[in-house]
């Protein structure tokens, strides 16, 4: 399955979004955090964990889904989030901890929740895969259209939520895409040294259904297989499992000095980044420098849009945090 | 025990149970049921019986021995808008799902800021006193209640049982709904009497939050809830026989608490006993008594006392674990002693 | 890998005392519950899950085990703990509460522990499969030999806690052995409605590990695939997961209704009964009948002692029951 | 603080966790240490630097994502006669894995009557106060202090952190030991110095079961653990500006739990705050508010008080997480409305 030219365009996009909203986070998230780093500090404290270089598979999955569709996410969720579609402002004042921001600064960037475009995400690994069949199980007995997708990493692979999920998927033949994000790292320990398998589409069979494994971090690729799946969960035939190569450019979270990753990798990881790569695709393919750069500029406007909100919008009342725990 | 209309149909717990799940099933296409067994078999205790027979394998369905699975599923439906229902067999069995019901289930709404909601029911069997031993017995009542964004509840008889399930499959929040399996009117357990009553027919609803003040009396407060209750009132019975005159609560929901209710009481007699089928230290028990202290200690005439389960596992042997269980002559002893 | 007679003999005699244990304890348990079944009464209380008609499992595994190696068994034990030498005595007194019991009554039949033959179970479904990885592990890390097996159920192989321990066993190459016992009910539940494909062995291989099913409940059958399987995790050529089939002629528990059960399939399990069966193809292999009337008396009489010795054994004080918390 | 020598090396509570278990491994071939990111890493809060590269990957174990998978394995393992130290990297995730810990781990010993034990440690990150949101700040202690058969502690320095982590590889029973990241010493989490103590070298033990008091007064008893100590110690000295002397006790452990001290403290004082950064009902502020009115309630002059974190789930936003957590102020806020 291939992408039109405005599908291309629109993975293109949503993957320059995404690297130009880490880029301003993580500036934002530095502020305060100099000379001592300290989490607590700045406008945006706590964990952040970026999602650099992982763009691909969030695009290439979500070019074939419409809002009416679920997403569940991980700890590492921006991505996955702009390319659901999820609003780029309140996603920013979220992050910011502001009034405007989805939750109004209860959740935080491990907890981004929006009802709107079916999207929510969760800092405890594996946990995306469950929810992600409960609401594929819910179209199906409402006979809704409707097809999820639970993002998940490698290292999420290991844990028994994930066996759990793809099993009952399995068995009720869900309308459900498991997509592993496969950056061969679970914070310090490589792939290798926790899984068992090479390759974790070999663990489809399993459960009765069908395992891809897409190399090369390749947004096409991902859109290809990711195509034929989310179709098949439409058509009623049930789920698939897929495992796409992809590159953490950044460290686990903000603050890691990656003294595990063998020399030379980060350099090797760059060289491939995929947004230059696909840049240069797109040119190939015909795509004028001018249409792209137009594409750069709006991803430009759009986060520093959404930073400049997160900015100016106000704190909730602090006694805020007693409210919402039940609705 | 309650002041309920007198001709009506008796029922057990279990079946309460079961009708309010099916006038609630039939009043709303969004709810359905999902456990292990709970379809054709009926329930392990007999709490879904006749609802696949009469929705079918569609909204009664039995699931894989995958708790995390199916409870984080039902998350995942119920924030799709549909209204589950899941039955978790054993409370015991909570540590192989615990990340599903508590950060999931309990939490999601408050990371969304009230924009999403997790509208669904845990419901679980508790306790022991048939010798089910170390993983089968417990209460777990304080786990449940010390964590945030769940309503936890339990009622102690038939008519609660009816009315607290169709308020919680009616709440848009996530209602833990503990059900005690010797309260079931399951004679495979051995079963209280005292829980099964009358009953109406009709849907209704028991507010979830509120105390109950099951016997009214002046010389000293016995606060319990699900067999707590009937042993607090059997106690009560014998007091009478003294001329101790026993108010007792039935607090029927844990979260949330009603905390007026026993402080008002407490206050009115002076003198606080509670009965906890959960372990004795940081638990409910502690919870009621802190509660009662911090808000006036001049109030109390004595100090407050505690029937409860001790600190060890529930063990098999049926002489061992009976010593073990809270009965109306420990709370009776207690009373003497203060 | 085929059993020398008296391995075969050795396996056949503890079928036969693990089924006449089943219905000695079956006989006891409905002491003090008749008219109305109450499960709290009689001189053995609470739930009762009997292995008959799943000996073959226990036998053809255990066969390869001494002492020292370990075995993590089920909520449905008694077969397994025979099978491993866990001292009957001790085992029935547990059972019936006894002081004498290997507990002293604190834990009772899902809650059999026998240091000595380093046999441990679990009511709580799937908790067999990690403490034999690290009983594995310890012998691995120690240098020491020994094999561990964790049986457990089919109905367990969906449980989250399977597909840890499998991933551990097979990226760490552990000296463990995994056996589902396929009896095709979790209580009520059929297997084809639970798990998302028709045998587990093919999960074996999203482990990294060979997988075995072992059709007929035969004892020979299950000796032969279990010994390899032993013999390459002495080897320290990492673990295997085998599934048998094997019935379950009982109820889930003692009362049991089993309503559930299609018409007929009752009667045609007890006419694959695995103890008859074996005991004609040990004549028809030259065992002499009186042979084998010897050994099933033996039996007869072992459990018979078993439960004389729990019933004339005393309880222990109740307030033991505040002891053993801590050691 | 403490009664220490003064001329030792001062050391964070992540280095006297690691000095501990080095000290033990090098001592005793049977203990080793799993868990995620926890050998070349270090630790994700710096607890384990350094066995790596002394003891190899043999002993100092990375695991997969697998936390019933490891911690279960850590049982066998115990029970096969090793000494296991595994890591949960944050107690919030206890859900994933708490079977392994609760019906396994704490119940092995009782259900074999002895015959067998679990000799482990389980060590757990707590605590929030960086804006690590709702599932990476929770303490939950009460939640781990509530089940029978684990010895649960949490030091609050590092002369305590090592001591009682010796203590914890020495015992033969499950302990966990739940060291909160904000004492830790690592600059990235914002630090509380009061944590960071003069230390011995050679190995010593400090004993689990004993509160301390780490301050002695006469007008109100402050109770507490982990950061709760160096709140209610901040509180103190205000306090003791305005000539009110706060006498000050580190729980130390949680179970077992040393009521003695704090009865004895407030039998003195008649005046008892109870400080927990674990959520306000059914947990520790509970339990030792009953421990003491329970003995004698005469006892107390005022009514108990606590400062706790409310019954939300930890916010994300800092100011809204700040407002819920403990703090001097509150503290004297509380004493002042005795
Ligand atoms: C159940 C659980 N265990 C551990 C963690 C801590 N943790 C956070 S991210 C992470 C690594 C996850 O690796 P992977 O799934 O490959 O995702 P990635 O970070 O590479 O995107 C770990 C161990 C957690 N959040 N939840
Ligand atoms: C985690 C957990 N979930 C549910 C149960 C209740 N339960 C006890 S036995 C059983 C069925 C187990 O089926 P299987 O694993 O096939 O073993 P079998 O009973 O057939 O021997 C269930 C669901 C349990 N004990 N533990
Ligand atoms: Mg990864
Ligand atoms: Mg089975």
């Amino acid at each position: 399955m291939q992408p039109t030219k405005e599908q291309s365009l629109w993975m293109y996009e949503n993957m320059v979004v995404s690297r130009r909203f880490e880029e301003a986070i993580e500036k934002a998230y530095l502020e305060g955090k100099t000379p001592a780093f300290n989490m607590a500090n700045g406008p945006i404290p706590g964990e952040m964990h970026l999602s650099n270089g992982q763009e691909p598979v969030a695009v290439g999955v979500c070019a074939h889904l419409n809002a009416d569709d679920i997403v569940t996410a991980t700890h590492r969720p921006h991505h996955q989030a702009i390319a659901k579609g999820v609003d780029l402002k309140r996603m920013a004042a979220e992050i910011f901890g502001k009034s405007t921001g989805l939750s109004g600064g209860r959740g935080g960037h491990m907890h981004l929740i929006d009802p709107a475009v079916n999207f929510s995400c969760s800092g405890i690994i594996g946990e995306s895969c469950g929810p992600a069949c409960g609401a594929a199980l819910s179209r199906t007995i409402q006979s809704k259209p409707g097809v999820a997708v639970a993002f998940l990493g490698e290292g999420a692979a290991n844990q028994g939520a994930f066996h759990e999920a793809l099993n009952l998927a399995g068995t009720w033949k869900l309308p459900v895409v498991f997509v592993i994000e496969d950056n061969s790292w679970g914070i310090s320990v490589p792939k290798a040294e926790a899984t068992a398998v090479i390759r974790n589409d070999v663990r489809a069979a399993g459960y009765g259904m069908p395992g891809h494994y897409v190399p090369g971090n390749d947004p096409h690729a991902i859109f290809d297989v990711a195509g034929e799946a989310i179709a098949r969960a439409r058509k009623g035939e049930g789920p698939t499992l897929i495992e796409a190569e992809t590159y953490r450019l950044a460290g686990h979270f903000m603050g890691d000095a990656e003294q595990y990753r063998p020399k030379g990798e980060k350099d090797a990881l760059f060289a491939k980044d995929p947004i230059p790569k696909m840049r240069e695709r797109l040119l190939a393919e015909g795509c004028t420098a001018t249409e792209l750069d137009e594409i750069e500029q709006r991803a430009d406007s759009l986060v520093a849009d959404a930073i400049t909100f997160a900015r100016e919008s106000d704190y909730a009342p602090e006694s805020d945090a007693l409210t919402a725990v039940f609705v | 025990m309650l002041d309920q209309p007198t001709n009506e149909r008796r029922l057990t717990i279990a079946r309460a149970m079961a009708e309010a799940m099916q006038q609630e099933m039939q009043r709303d296409p969004r709810v359905f049921v999902m456990g292990e067994d709970i379809a054709g078999f009926g329930g392990i205790f007999g709490n879904t019986r006749g609802l696949f027979e009469k929705f079918g394998k569609e909204r009664v369905r039995d699931t894989p021995i995958s708790e995390t699975g199916f409870i984080s599923a039902a998350v995942g439906a119920a924030m799709d808008g549909m209204r589950p229902v899941v039955e978790l067999m054993f409370v015991d069995f909570f540590g192989v799902c615990f990340d599903a019901i508590y950060n999931q289930m309990a939490k999601n709404a408050y990371f969304s800021g009230g924009n999403a909601s997790v509208p669904m029911v845990l419901m679980t069997s508790t306790g022991g006193g048939y010798s089910d031993a170390g993983q089968h017995s417990q209460c777990l009542y304080g786990t449940f209640a010390h964590l945030p964004g769940m309503k936890v509840v339990s009622p102690s008889n038939a008519y609660d049982a009816k009315g607290l399930m169709t308020a919680a499959i009616r709440d848009d929040n996530p209602v833990v709904y503990m059900y005690h399996k010797q309260l079931q009117g399951m004679g495979w357990l051995g079963t209280e009497p005292g829980a099964t009553l009358n009953t109406p027919q009709e849907g209704y609803t028991v507010e979830i939050g509120k105390a109950k003040v099951v016997r009214a009396g002046s010389d000293v407060t016995l606060v319990g809830l699900a067999m707590g209750v009937h042993n607090a009132l059997k106690a009560a019975d014998k007091l009478a026989e003294e001329g101790v005159n026993a108010e007792v609560i039935d607090l029927v929901s844990l979260v949330p608490l009603d905390r007026e209710t026993v402080i008002n009481s407490v206050a009115k007699t002076g003198r606080l006993i509670v009965i906890d089928e959960d372990y004795h230290s940081y638990g409910v028990s502690g919870e009621i008594i802190a509660t009662v202290t911090e808000h006036d200690v001049s109030k109390l005439k004595a100090s407050p006392a505690r029937v409860t389960f001790p600190d060890v596992p529930i063990p098999y042997a049926k002489h061992m674990e009976q010593f073990c269980l809270p009965n109306p002559d420990k709370i009776i002893a207690a009373y003497r002693k203060m």
